[in-house]
């Protein structure tokens, strides 16, 4: 405690993250002789008890403020000390809840889903290990132990979307996703160590979270800038926003189950709770805040334009993922990180529901992704139908479902609030349409209009099994419910503020404006979000080829634009990747073996040469050799001469 | 009056040098060994011009072993050539080059 | 002052290396389990000099001293501190194992045996000694067994490479002798008396001009070994040709010497000059680590892709020796000890999947895990070690390097950061290649997972990289008051007028 | 012209000449036969130096036995083996030789202040028999025993070398 | 005249023991010839007993023209050593070849009381004759395998080339003996020191002339280009006595008469042996890179010792002594070595002496290899084997006496040969084929001499303190 961290000591803190990590080790290790149900049924007991433990966590926070557990000391290189500390508020209390709360169900979800895989041992034993290191990465108190639960949901990522390892495809993926991450994470380390000896210089050489907000004003404001963009870096990469963004789409190569809550309710949303995190340090630099509030609005533009245009089912969730997350860094640039917060937690409900239930969708259908080969599968699946049409309600920001609020929440932020501005609403507008689009589109596609399946296969599309349906309802419930957490003061207000404001303080109150033009936003979101559901059910249920236009050449070119993402993989591999490559093989290839190895070759050849040269001199007549002895009697005189 | 002494010794190095270059230059061992000889009876007049220089008797004693050195080498060097003319019925040491490199 | 406890452990394995050579050729069996027998003993006796090395200490411990060439004040003179302590358990640790993976071997076993524990006495005598001239004998010693090794084990171009291997460490460590030399002779010339001890020659303070010439003769040495670039040429040769056990130990301890060698002499001793000097070799390092990061991402060959990541891992250490600091210098010597475990790991692992199939192309592989799902997972830990994963051994000491170095050098630091980058983006790459995907030209061969031998070889490496990377306390704790004693050393020194702007700089910063 | 001096000349030129002749001429009988002839002019500078007994023994051993012995092995070795010319290379040894007399001559003659007295007064019977014996057998009694070994290991090397049968 | 003959003992114990060996072979038949050995150990041993009853003693004779000084006792015992052991090591070639060994013995003999004397001697003559007692025995010897043309052809050149020193060598003692009046080195170093350090044009000239015939014994480069020859040419046994025995009487020349005698010189001269041992070291080492036969490599490697040796000339003062006199021992034991392995290599079919037919050694003789491997690594400088001791002392002196930049050309040397000692190596253990372990010669003492020279080059290397105290008294001994 001598780094004058604080908080009520519970012991039990370390359990959380513990437990999942024994299930984990059980599974690595004997999960085969196990069997598939005892290796189910162990990760979901386990998540089980971390959510229970997080609860009891949740309760505690609220009477306590923060709970905190010193395990050991960790790191004590004499200038920095790192604990292994782990501490729970109320914003990670919250995380935790999240975390484990919905990682059960999608826990349960998937004992259904991969109920045929050889490998489900190693899937619970790599989704339980995931919870680990998310539990870990949220409950840190310091920044290096985030650090090592940041890298390790990122090793988690990249075995999951690997997980069916036999296509390359999904190699391929996996190793994308962890290195573009470490793109990001190489700009985060250098912040955490810019921060730390900066802080150090302050004399505050620590990196524990209570202690930074405590000494967070000693910072000068141009390095607290630098400090604080080049965490940001870290989040772009985690939480996939431009330019880091390329790696989540591809992740969609992994299991569905882990798209749904690796790529989609809590993993990506890392970065986000890490900025609200460390708020006091970017709510004091405006720059990087102005930066980060464009850089979500851009992401989340760009990504729902692509949304438009993809037709593979969980491709579209991915790139609206991409958005939604855009749309929480615009509430962290400007300021808002308790809507930020609220919009990562409603989302973790519907889109988590959107991935299990396109899951389902998968499944049912014996792995087809193609939405163009879907198309009136109303009738096939009764259940995923509804839960589907809930969580796209509350994405595309259907009044009083989840994502109403929290959306609301941050355009109305982002217009009014002291950081904010009409171009950012202008564009947070503009993107809640699109989003009503493209998820109808998708709705549309997948389960209206003519049924565009093979004939064979369509005697075999089932509806799922309950222990897939049951978390997909209990999902769509909280799609639609969890909202009112945090419900506008306009319609009575919820307990979010009041719960987070401890952590974030209270916030700067945009209610200077008046309650009428807050209104007028919302009902303004609310038509362009109708405008949008209309136009996908005139795209998809009238012409049924969902957007492909032929016609003009213009829109067909902005079609294509779209489909294919905007060339940015391949603008990346022409102006990074192959010039990297080229050049790294130009090293192998000829730098190294050729000069620095040639060099100490030559060398040796050299020597060699000359030996074979020289030995001539050994001529073999002996009066030669006299001759020589002669010359060097002369060069030994040559003393006396020159002497 | 007397010769100075080096008049003595800028002539035994001439014959030094002489018996150097036949040393180099002949390409018959006999010849060679002759040459050594007068190698060594250079030396032996400088031994002996510097007796007299020195008055002592002591660089005249040296010629006597200087002498008989010499002549165990002619002794020796005629025993090779000999035995070399075994193997080759030549003298001329050019013909000789077994060993090099 | 003698206690013993350190001869014993530096002549145990030559006893050992003695009895395999009393044995008869034919008992291979035999003679493996003596020499198992002998490097295990080692071992132990390593732990129990863990167990009374005294932590908090700055002091050397456990000092056996005595009289050896009493003429030149040459003593028989080693001790351990926070410094080389753990490098000598890492060698007392790895040798064993490297003896257990060459369990395969079926010819000239007797010879191979007495190489590796005469090897061992090399290492751990280097380790302990404090006597700049047993420091000589002992680093000279290592050459010897590991040529034959490389030399007689190896692959089709072993010769090629043994004999590059020693005249490039040769061409390094000739001069150095020259530099002990040099040293002495001052020394005994300031103080009128003979002596090569370490701490009574850095008590002297030279004019900066020999200072600097001393350095670069032992710099030179050590950066041949470590081997910082462009001097690393030789590393890929010799760990390509290198049977198992030889990589293991070239990699795993040899590499180290290198750095310790700089820590431990080059550093203390010319303190001015190090600080003169440390950009240029900063700026090495660095490039290092980048470049052998871009070079291993295009090889073909999975122990030179590894060789060459050596390379980057090292330019790492030595930048975090270069910061001069606390951070770094622990840094560097935790990765030391990092380093020696994964990448002595990641070629066992590589033998052992040679024995399997007989390549080491990564061309050749392809879903590997299928058929090999304990040895791929055992290779995924190992890889992520290697790749700095935090809670996991690298990390540690990859990220104390960076805090370090970040403090001395920060932009050199952001570059070498890069590493972070780089690094996974070959050792992924290999990964997939080799374990992922369909499977491959090697799948023909009748693909066995790993016996209990190796099993039992890699458990304890794993174990340890776990153990480092989440506890690491127990070891920075017994470093940290020799590492300071180095920092303090150095601290208040400068270099002369001429060197002085960027120290000024920095000082002003 | 001081007529010692042009006796001295006159001698001089005459062994300079002889021993020109032993590396000039092509067939190795007369090269025996010009030593000979400078080996006896060397004696006469021997006398010259007031070292009889040293000219004698120049006669008696190098003249007489050591110079029969090379004739004797010439003639035993086909004495009508012609000596191929020598090479270009002459020139070079040639200069270098000069170089090499010049080297020291140079010296010699310009250093002429430094070197010994020349005219050091002698004692009576200096280089006399006795005078030389009474050396030879009291301060250089160890180098003539030791002369006596060196001729005994050329006999027994000559004869190991040289005789015949198989070796 | 009172005639103290204390000193000469040892010299004359050998020489004796070489009439001895010479009387004997007249009696024995030839199936008993092996006796000549044991005459000649015995001889050699009691010669030993001799000088090692004199140690610090320090007696003199013959108007001190003779002394029985630690030096020289070093020295005495050293060549004694080296007999021994070449006369140890050939009987297995001897009985190969079809040489005489009676006149190989007594030759050895011979020679060896030829190398004591000029170990012993304080004067120049004394030590011209003991040097050419040494000298005419070794032409002989080189030539003494008749059958061989290369073995004529190399006494040939070897006698030509000494032939030639000789007149070298003895102008410069004329020129001395001109200058100085003398040629008891006692007298000479007197008349320098009254010369005021500057001696005259006359002396110098002399001593230059001196040095060239020295050089010439050592193998200095340009010197040096009989020596491949020669080494390669003469029996095996032969050579190497004569890179042990005949190198170190030489360099107990340069000792006494160039470091101690002529010490007044050496500012003026250092430079010229600064330029030989750079030119010898280097020489030497480049051309053994190239060659095939071991025995010439080793020749080529005896000539760059030798350069490392002249290290020692330039370094000059007491240290330099005492570390030339301990190279020397560390030179002996290897190089002796190296040379015996190949005397053991000898067999009926040839001699063996190519690199190929090194391959594959180390398991058909594992002995033998790896003898020659700790030999080929302490001639590379390896720790803890003698000539790494060696070298550290010598590189020590030079530092020490300011020459660091000889130290450095030094160790740049040798690197250079350590390309070509580990290609042995790399023969003897990386190839395979070579020379068929049946035809493995049983010669027990040559094992026996191998073993010997193992061990001291181990000792050496190991426990240097006393040798390197011996070495370093004996030097301190000269006056």
């Amino acid at each position: 405690m001598q780094t004058g961290a604080s908080g009520t000591p519970l012991e039990a803190l370390g359990l959380i993250p513990a437990i999942p990590l024994a299930a984990a080790l059980v599974n690595v290790f004997w999960g085969r002789q196990l069997g598939r149900r005892a290796a189910g049924g162990i990760a979901c007991a386990a998540v089980a008890g971390s959510f229970l433990l997080s609860a009891y966590a949740a309760v505690r926070v609220a009477d306590a403020g923060a709970l905190r557990d010193v395990l050991f000391v960790w790191l004590d290189s004499g200038s920095l000390k790192v604990d292994v500390a782990l501490a729970v508020d109320r914003l990670s209390a919250l995380m935790l809840l999240v975390i484990t709360g919905i990682g059960f169900l999608i826990h349960v979800y998937s004992v259904g889903y991969m109920a045929h895989d050889d490998g489900v041992a190693r899937y619970f034993a790599y989704l339980n290990l995931f919870i680990f290191f998310m539990t870990l990465l949220v409950m840190a108190d310091n920044l290096v132990l985030l650090f090592v639960g940041w890298e390790g949901v990122g090793l988690c990522s990249f075995l999951l979307i690997g997980f069916w390892y036999q296509e390359n495809v999904n190699a391929i993926a996996g190793n994308k996703a962890f290195i573009v991450n470490r793109i990001g994470d190489f700009g985060f380390l250098l912040g955490v160590l810019l921060l730390f000896w900066e802080m150090s210089g302050q004399g505050i050489p620590s990196l524990d979270f209570s202690v930074l907000e405590r000494n967070a004003h000693l910072l000068a404001p141009a390095k607290l800038t630098l400090i604080t963009l080049l965490l940001f870096a870290g989040a772009t990469g985690k939480s996939a926003q431009i330019p880091l963004y390329v790696w989540l789409p591809d992740a969609m190569q992994g299991p569905t189950p882990v798209s749904a809550l690796i790529h989609a309710a809590t993993m990506v949303t890392a970065g986000v709770y890490m900025t609200a995190r460390l708020h006091f340090l970017f709510s004091s630099a405006p720059f990087t805040l102005t930066l980060i509030a464009w850089i979500g609005a851009l992401t989340a533009l760009v990504a729902a334009t692509i949304a438009l245009a993809q037709n593979d089912i969980k491709r579209v969730l991915a790139y609206s993922t991409v958005s939604q997350l855009g749309y929480m860094f615009v509430a962290v640039g400007v300021g808002a990180f308790s809507a930020a917060i609220f919009h990562l937690f409603t989302h973790a409900f519907f889109k988590a529901c959107l991935f299990l239930s396109a899951g389902s969708v998968i499944h049912g259908l014996r792995g087809e992704q193609d939405m163009l080969k879907m198309g009136g599968l109303k009738r096939y699946f009764p259940v995923t139908y509804w839960t589907f049409l809930a969580a796209a309600l509350a994405i595309s920001g259907a009044p009083l479902t989840a994502g109403f609020f929290s959306k609301d929440l941050i355009l109305w932020q982002a217009f009014a609030s002291a950081r904010g501005s009409f171009g950012l609403w202008l564009v947070g507008w503009i993107t809640a349409g699109l989003t009503a689009l493209y998820m109808f589109r998708q709705f549309f596609l997948v389960f209206h209009g003519e049924a565009r399946a093979p004939a064979e296969l369509r005697g075999q599309i089932h509806e799922s099994p309950p222990v897939m349906t049951l978390p997909l309802v209990v999902l769509a419930l909280g799609s639609v419910v969890a909202g009112w957490l945090g419900a506008p003061h306009y319609l009575g207000g919820g307990v979010w503020e009041s719960w987070l404001a401890p952590v974030f303080g209270a916030r700067p109150a945009a209610a200077h404006e008046p309650l009428s033009e807050e209104l007028w936003l919302v009902a303004l979101t609310v038509a362009i979000a109708a405008l949008g559901v209309w136009a996908a059910y005139i795209g998809c249920v009238r012409s049924t080829r969902g957007f492909e236009v032929s016609e003009p050449a213009a829109l067909r070119a902005l079609y294509r634009l779209l489909a294919r993402k905007y060339y940015v993989d391949e603008a990346y591999d022409v102006a990074l990747v192959q010039p990297l490559t080229r050049f790294s093989s130009w090293l192998a290839a000829s730098f190294d073996p050729g000069l620095i190895d040639g060099a100490v070759n030559a060398v040796a050849g050299g020597f060699w040469a000359a030996s074979v040269r020289w030995r001539r001199l050994q001529s073999g007549y002996v009066q030669h050799y006299l001759f020589a002895f002669l010359l060097g009697a002369l060069i030994v005189l040559s003393y006396f001469t020159l002497g | 009056m007397m010769i100075p002494v080096h008049y003595y010794l800028v002539l035994a190095a001439v014959i030094f040098a002489i018996g150097v270059a036949g040393v180099i230059l002949r390409r018959n061992l006999i010849v060679v060994l002759m040459s050594i000889e007068l190698m060594l009876n250079a030396v032996n007049l400088t031994f002996v011009a510097f007796a007299r220089a020195h008055g002592q008797m002591e660089g005249q004693v040296i010629v006597f072993f200087v002498m008989t050195v010499a002549a165990a080498e002619a002794v020796v060097g005629l025993a090779i050539v000999i035995a070399l003319s075994r193997h080759r019925r030549t003298l001329d040491p050019e013909q000789m080059h077994l060993l090099r490199g | 002052m003698f206690s013993g406890d350190l001869t014993l452990l530096i002549f145990l394995p030559a006893a050992g290396a003695l009895l395999v050579l009393a044995l008869p050729r034919r008992a291979t069996g035999a003679l493996f389990k003596v020499a198992f027998l002998f490097a295990a003993l080692t071992f132990l006796w390593a732990l129990k000099i863990l167990w009374k090395f005294e932590p908090g200490l700055a002091t050397i411990q456990l000092v056996d001293r005595a009289r050896w060439i009493p003429a030149y004040g040459i003593d028989y003179f080693v001790a351990v501190d926070g410094i080389n302590l753990f490098l000598v358990l890492l060698t007392a640790f790895l040798v064993p194992l490297a003896i257990l993976a060459s369990w395969t071997i079926a010819e000239r076993v007797k010879e191979f045996l007495f190489f590796m524990l005469v090897l061992e006495t090399g290492m751990i005598g280097t380790l302990v000694a404090l006597d700049l001239f047993l420091f000589y004998v002992f680093w000279e010693l290592m050459l010897i067994p590991m040529y034959f090794i490389i030399g007689m084990w190896g692959g089709p171009r072993r010769v090629y490479a043994a004999v590059k291997f020693v005249l490039y460490t040769m061409s390094g460590s000739l001069l150095m002798l020259v530099a002990i030399i040099y040293l002495a002779v001052r020394h005994a010339e300031l103080t009128q008396s003979l002596s090569f001890d370490l701490f009574r020659i850095q008590a002297l303070s030279l004019p900066f001009e020999e200072q600097l010439w001393l350095f670069a003769a032992f710099a030179l040495s050590f950066a041949i070994k470590v081997p910082l670039f462009p001097l690393h040429t030789w590393l890929p040769d010799a760990h390509v040709e290198a049977p198992t056990a030889g990589s293991v130990i070239l990699a795993g301890v040899l590499l180290k010497m290198g750095t310790y060698g700089l820590l431990r002499f080059a550093i203390p001793l010319f303190p001015e000059v190090t600080l003169a000097l440390k950009p240029a070799l900063i700026a090495l390092a660095v490039v290092g680590v980048v470049y052998g990061a871009l070079v291993a991402m295009m090889q073909a060959d999975l122990k030179r892709l590894v060789a060459y990541s050596s390379v980057s891992h090292l330019g790492l250490v030595v930048l975090g020796l270069f910061a001069l600091n606390q951070d770094g210098i622990q840094g560097a010597l935790y990765q030391m000890l990092n380093h020696g475990l994964s990448t002595g790991a990641l070629f066992l692992l590589v033998g052992m999947i040679y024995e399997r199939t007989h390549t080491r192309m990564i061309a050749d592989y392809g879903g590997l895990w299928k058929p090999l799902p304990v040895f791929s997972a055992c290779f995924l830990v190992i890889t992520f070690s290697s790749v700095a994963l935090p809670g996991l051994n690298g990390f540690v000491g990859e990220f104390l390097i960076l805090l370090g170095a970040f403090r001395a050098v920060p932009f050199w630091t952001a570059l070498a950061a890069t590493g972070v980058i780089l690094g996974p983006v070959y050792m992924l790459w290999m990964y997939r290649r080799v374990f992922f995907g369909p499977q491959g030209r090697s799948a023909g061969h009748a693909l066995a997972d790993l016996n209990r031998r190796e099993i039992a070889i890699l458990a304890p490496i794993i174990a340890l990289v776990f153990f480092l990377g989440i506890y690491p306390d127990p070891l920075l704790r017994r470093m940290r008051p020799a590492v300071d004693a180095v920092v303090q050393q150095i601290e208040g020194k400068r270099p002369p007028a001429l060197f002085d702007s960027d120290q000024a700089r920095e000082s002003a910063r | 012209m001081n007529p010692e001096l042009v006796v001295f000349f006159f001698l001089a030129a005459l062994l300079i000449g002889f021993s020109l002749l032993v590396i000039l001429v092509r067939n190795p009988v007369h090269s025996a036969l010009a030593l000979v002839a400078a080996l006896f002019m060397m004696a006469i500078f021997f006398l010259r130096l007031s070292a009889p007994m040293v000219a004698a023994l120049q006669v008696l051993v190098y003249a007489g036995a050591v110079m029969v012995l090379f004739l004797f092995v010439i003639m035993l070795l086909n004495p009508a083996n012609i000596e191929p010319k020598a090479r270009l290379w002459w020139a070079g040894v040639g200069a270098a030789c000069a170089l090499f007399v010049l080297a020291l001559v140079g010296r010699f003659l310009t250093g002429a202040g430094a070197s010994p007295a020349s005219g050091a007064s002698l004692g009576p019977g200096f280089g006399s028999p006795q005078a030389l014996a009474q050396s030879l057998f009291g301060d250089f009694v160890l180098p003539f025993e030791i002369a006596s070994i060196v001729l005994l290991v050329a006999i027994i090397g000559a004869v190991a070398l040289a005789r015949r049968g198989t070796p | 005249m009172e005639v103290n003959l204390t000193p000469l003992l040892p010299a004359a114990e050998v020489a004796l023991a070489a009439l001895v060996v010479l009387i004997a072979d007249l009696f024995l038949r030839d199936d008993e010839k092996g006796l000549l050995a044991v005459v000649s150990v015995a001889g050699l041993a009691i010669a030993a007993a001799l000088a090692g009853s004199l140690w610090d003693s320090q007696e003199a004779a013959f108007g001190d023209t003779m002394l029985g000084d630690n030096f020289s006792l070093f020295f005495t015992l050293l060549l004694i050593a080296a007999a021994a052991l070449a006369v140890f090591s050939s009987a297995h070639y001897l009985s190969e070849t079809n040489m005489p060994p009676g006149e190989y013995h007594a030759l050895i003999l011979f020679s060896t009381a030829g190398m004591i004397l000029m170990a012993s001697a304080n004067d120049l003559i004394l030590f011209f004759l003991g040097l050419e007692t040494m000298s005419i025995a070794v032409y002989i010897l080189t030539g003494l395998r008749r059958e061989q043309p290369q073995s004529s052809e190399a006494a040939m050149k070897y006698f030509m080339v000494g032939a030639f020193a000789t007149g070298f060598l003895l102008y410069g003692i004329a020129l001395i003996y001109g200058a100085t009046g003398a040629t008891h080195l006692a007298r000479i170093g007197y008349w320098i020191i009254q010369s005021a350090g500057k001696p005259d044009w006359l002396f110098t000239a002399g001593a230059l002339f001196l040095v060239i015939g020295l050089a010439f014994k050592v193998a200095a480069v340009p010197f040096h280009f009989w020596a491949p020859d020669v080494y390669e040419g003469a029996p095996t046994s032969v050579t190497a006595f004569m890179a042990v025995a005949v190198k170190a009487a030489a360099f107990a020349g340069w000792a006494r008469i160039v470091v101690h005698q002529l010490a007044p010189l050496s500012p003026q001269w250092d430079w010229l042996f600064w330029l030989l041992a750079i030119m010898t070291m280097t020489l030497g080492n480049l051309l053994a890179i190239a060659q095939s036969s071991v025995k010439r490599m080793l020749a080529y490697s005896s000539v760059a010792h030798a350069g490392y040796l002249l290290i020692a000339i330039v370094a000059g003062n007491e240290f330099g002594g005492g570390a030339l006199l301990f190279y020397l021992l560390a030179y002996s034991a290897m190089s002796f070595g190296a040379f015996a392995v190949l005397l053991a290599l000898k067999n009926g079919r040839g001699d063996n002496e190519e690199y190929r037919h090194f391959a594959g050694l180390g398991f058909s003789r594992p002995f033998l290899a790896m003898s020659m491997a700790v030999f080929m690594l302490s001639l590379a400088g390896f720790p803890p084997l003698g000539g790494f001791t060696g070298k550290f002392y010598l590189f020590r002196a030079a530092v020490l006496a300011g020459y660091t930049d000889l130290a450095i050309i030094g160790v740049l040397n040798s690197l250079l040969s350590l390309a070509y000692y580990l290609r042995v190596i790399v023969m003897m253990y990386m190839d395979e084929g070579g020379v068929e372990a049946k035809t493995a010669a049983r010669a027990p003492y040559l094992y026996a001499a191998v073993a010997v020279s193992l061990v001291a080059t181990f000792y050496l290397g190991i426990l240097p303190g006393d040798a390197l105290e011996l070495s370093r008294r004996a030097f301190a001994s000269l006056r």
